[in-house]
């Protein structure tokens, strides 16, 4: 539950309890072989796991590196959202609860609560920022169509902030019977260590299939994005014991690991951006997965410890490595996941990465979700 | 057990068989939001609770959301505040409360330092609960602001003891599962819940969260030692009412709460624990 | 090339000899180990296959049967379609072609030709109706992005038809450079073979699956939906050595398997609809991949055999079995394989299928592309 | 071998030392489209080809596609239009051309055996190459229609020889690798594969696609034995044009083909095969 000095749990009084049965729970469950097995049984078949690696061929050519991609995007909803979403729902379902609680953003997370639910027929309840629920009209729909009940929320800034606000109020208001289901790294314990023991089988797979594709089985560096970072997480788990070298990587509008500060939000201590006052500053990046002015804390951690580095690039950047990436490798990424290619791209030019450097790159999603943003920019 | 700056003016007005009624107010609010403390100190607040505003004030409901956004915009900051309130006389003691991360901006220890500073008697952390506090209630002791914990309906017997054990001021009971805001009717578990703190502690118990009639003040000070009246307040003042118009509010709940007290004092009735009599 | 009296080479004879240099190329590559390597490979490392084969426990118990979905949805790009296109593109290269040539309708087989052509480094140059170019915006705008020329065909009705009219105009300017890229198991031999061919990999992995899946080891009913029939023909392949019931499922109004007589379009010889007077007659369906007057020929002979039984669902029956999946199992069909499920649905109603029934269900693909139209109809 | 209704009189038109002419028209296109026949034949045609509009004409270009879809929008049938046809006394040989589709419907023998009622000498089925036609082939032997089979630049020289073996009334020729249309410059293949059909069959050429003006039809004709105009004509047709007017378009290809003829044969020119002089 504790990151060095990050994480914690900064939570109401109403919750500490609900939040300490979340964590007896999962620590029960994760060393219970039923449901291990269940939840790789439901990856499998569901998911669609094991990903594949592959070996981006032509833009390896271009760069001077050989670079492997880890395909999230392949993964059932269109991200590796689902991996955490569907441990998650397995263990609201082992402790009796009755329903799902989660809030979304630009619905990615949304859409997975809602398929696990539908999955394991629970009700789930979805709470969405008005503005949210304008923008991003079609992922209301799909979570409705997969009978999740969205809540739209119209007080504050009418975006994710609110929408977590609102989400926290209602699993206070019913924590016998529901479940809160937070999408990456960050939140109260144990959320940040259990999200990240969900999405590890991004990291274990690519750990395993290095050791096939590469004759040092171990890459030199470990590439993924990060905005709460939970697959930036998961896929660290799986080499923070090797020699690779771990980069996070972060917009420039929302790079809470490489330019926050010591802070407590949302239930935890980590880094987050913030003003001279403590005031919390907005951030911003073309990447709505990526629009979260904090960190998980087990980034800050890591980033403490010299043991993974978090680096950012520019909307400009991303968008050009989105583009580069399609072209070269037939592979259109979520604009989350093109941050990270667009690292690559820009250490291999200035020899940051040196030639013949092997990376493992996390592509956490794909970008049919993007390609309105992208239309209007390319 | 010492008692501070807030306790004992607490202490003492329960003890001298007063409810007490802790309004609250978002600092900064409006230009001239120091003129609502002296209202409610004329009104007969025992303790003021001042809010030191944070733009993601995630446990509050959707009203002093939106006061703490106002104050924000208006460029209230925590030491501005405090700067304002140093310079007040004020008889009523006031209690500071914020979300943990403008405490963290200065550190634990400058932060009780600025609030002694301004002459703030006691602090409230809603996302600080018992297992974090450690630091920031060392912090405060040092300095001589009380920390006051909280307390919820979930909160389980043994650690509702530490809580009320460790809590100084006096301990925050919040009346139902949820965040702040009106309610039309207090839930059940508020009064079980301030039995249950009573059960291993005389420290006063504050009642808060959704309370904003006479009658609701009344209700729940027939357990618990004294009320707190947020959102009520702050949805009069974004509606426009003036420091008098919020003044003339409290006193309605002080009249109300002191009748009370007198009408159940003399005679006392029979059902002071709760399973007897209806 | 031939299936039964169906399929053949009904093209001008500019373009016979093209079609048997494709032809030769086939027989030859299919049986070189290292092509079939190479195509194993992409399909591994650049779609994900194998695809799960996915037990629909929900929809099952509610329907008394029992339901295995063949999931292509979770196929890269989110269909089937990649498996043939990747299959075609890498025969291109290997005959020393230049460039890909091919026409679209909704855009599917037009992503999924873009992604195959940026993969390899192939230009390509997909010919589109005008009229789906305005409506299909975002997957011209994908293929844009890949690096692939998009043409607005402005002629006629300005849709399929006549992109594909203009396609094989341009492949009959250019044999030598460019290869044709067909999408389906339609057009002249050596197509409808070649597309079974390269598709019965979806047939060839779920027996296999059903075999570890199923106590009986063979499903009793094997169930796809049929436009031109590609995801069909290649499932089909799989089991029409078994003693499973094919049933091709088709759109009420597009059904040229159920509904068709004989004819000659596009190349070949099957059962297309068409007026008394030899008219092909527009098809209507919900599922833009339905929309075709026609069935590949080996769907054709299937049903003359008695082999497969062709069958019709409507538009409302679709709408209503996606819904009914979405919330059953979490997943959103696109609705040319929602098709399949509605009839499955019906046929479980009606007693058609016994119960407890062991039904193989190819999902086709993924339902995002229809989120606009279902959300105009639930 | 022996020559059909088509055949015999191309035969003797060439073997008379004139230029064929064969002119297009979309059956049913206007309510008075046997005008357009009888304009023709007025001047000069040596046969007609004349379509019979079908649906999905994937290999032809733009203008024909567009025909045909006007004439279908008017009610045209395969059967109506053969219907006017035998009411016509025409003195110029009548070729229907249409897709294998339409054949079909009626099944080839019946199909056959219409046009021959209509008074029709041969057929033109684009997208039925020699590898399929040989059911239709037969069907149309037996009734007396010939079978016209069209060769390209792309057919290897083998099958060329078969296809001008087995085609009747004349090989039909595609000047290009294309669809029907007008085009600018007659392509270089033209010549090349008119040679190559002549090397092993004396049945007449006649040259299509792309061509529209009477120096394009000469140069055609410089080694085929004639040409076939349709994208041309039907393009005025559809932009309004009249029986007389397309006549009058005819004549002039006319005059320029029988005026080339007289030049071509005194002297003949020295350059008659590929690859001599420029």
């Amino acid at each position: 539950g504790r990151f060095g000095e990050y994480g914690g749990l900064y939570v109401p009084e109403s919750l500490v309890a609900a939040c300490r049965e979340v964590e007896a729970a999962f620590r029960e469950a994760r060393t219970d072989p039923a449901f291990r097995e269940s939840l790789a049984e439901s990856l499998a078949l569901h998911v669609g796991r094991p990903t594949p690696l592959t070996p981006a061929r032509r833009l390896s050519a271009e760069l001077g590196v050989t670079l492997l991609l880890k395909r999230e995007d392949l993964a059932h909803t269109g991200s590796h959202k689902i991996n955490n979403v569907l441990g998650q729902a397995l263990l609201a379902l082992r402790m009796g609860r009755t329903r799902l609680i989660a809030e979304t953003g630009a619905g990615q997370h949304g859409v997975a609560v809602a398929t696990a639910a539908a999955l394991l027929g629970l009700p789930a309840t979805v709470f969405m920022g008005e503005r949210d629920v304008e923008r991003q009209g079609l992922n209301v729909f799909r979570m409705r169509m997969l009978g999740t009940e969205v809540v739209p929320v119209g007080t504050g800034s009418r975006t994710l902030k609110d929408a977590t606000s609102e989400a926290m109020r209602h699993w206070v208001a019913d924590t016998e019977e529901a479940y809160y289901c937070v999408g990456s790294v960050i939140g109260p314990n144990p959320y940040p260590w259990m999200v990240r023991e969900f999405q590890r089988v991004i990291g274990d797979e690519a750990r395993e299939q290095c050791a096939g594709a590469l004759p040092a089985a171990v890459p030199d560096y470990v590439v993924a994005c990060v905005g709460g970072g939970s697959n930036a997480a998961g896929t660290f788990a799986g080499f923070v014991g090797t020699s690779a070298r771990l980069i996070g990587v972060e917009a420039e509008g929302g790079a809470g690991a490489a330019r926050g500060s010591l802070g407590v939000l949302h239930g935890f201590r980590s880094l987050f951006l913030q003003d001279d006052h403590g005031q919390i500053t907005e951030a911003h990046s073309i990447a709505a997965g990526l629009d979260y002015p904090g960190v998980g804390p087990e980034h800050a951690h890591l980033r403490d410890l010299g043991r993974a580095r978090y680096v950012t690039v520019s909307d400009e950047e991303v968008v050009d490595a989105a583009v580069r990436l399609a072209r070269a490798e037939g592979i259109v990424p979520a604009l989350e996941s093109a941050h990270a290619v667009a690292w690559v791209i820009r250490a291999a030019r200035t020899g940051e990465l040196p030639p013949g450097a092997t990376v493992l790159l996390t592509l956490s999603g794909r970008g049919d979700k993007d390609i309105s943003t992208l239309k209007e920019l390319v | 057990m010492s008692t501070g700056l807030l306790e004992s003016p607490l202490r003492a007005r329960r003890d001298g068989g007063h409810k007490l009624l802790m309004p609250y107010v978002t600092g900064g609010i409006t230009p001239g939001w120091t003129g609502y403390l002296r209202a409610f100190a004329a009104a007969g607040a025992d303790a003021i609770e001042l809010g030191l505003p944070f733009s993601d004030p995630t446990l509050d409901g959707a009203t002093i959301q939106e006061a703490s956004d106002a104050a924000l915009a208006r460029g209230a900051t925590a030491h501005g505040i405090l700067a304002e309130v140093a310079e007040l006389r004020l008889d009523v003691p006031l209690v500071a409360s914020t979300y943990y991360n403008l405490v963290l901006r200065d550190g634990p220890a400058e932060f009780c330092r600025a609030l002694r500073r301004a002459g703030v008697a006691g602090l409230i952390v809603p996302d600080l609960p018992l297992d974090e506090a450690g630091e920031l209630a060392d912090a405060a002791a040092a300095t001589g602001v009380d920390l006051v914990l909280l307390a919820s309906p979930a909160t389980p017997q043994r650690r509702l003891d530490e809580i009320a054990r460790r809590s100084r001021g006096f301990v925050y009971a919040v009346s139902v599962m949820g965040t702040t805001g009106e309610r039309a009717a207090l839930a059940e578990p508020a009064a079980a819940l301030t039995e249950r703190i009573k059960q291993g502690s005389d420290r006063p118990v504050l009642l808060g969260f959704g309370i904003s009639t006479p009658e609701q003040a009344v209700e729940a000070t027939r357990r618990a030692d004294g009320v707190v009246i947020g959102t009520a307040i702050m949805r009069r003042i974004l509606d426009g009412a003036a420091p008098d118009d919020v003044g003339a509010y409290l006193t309605g709940l002080r009249r109300a709460l002191d009748q009370e007290c007198d009408e159940t004092r003399w005679p006392a009735t029979p059902d002071t624990r709760r399973g007897t009599a209806p």
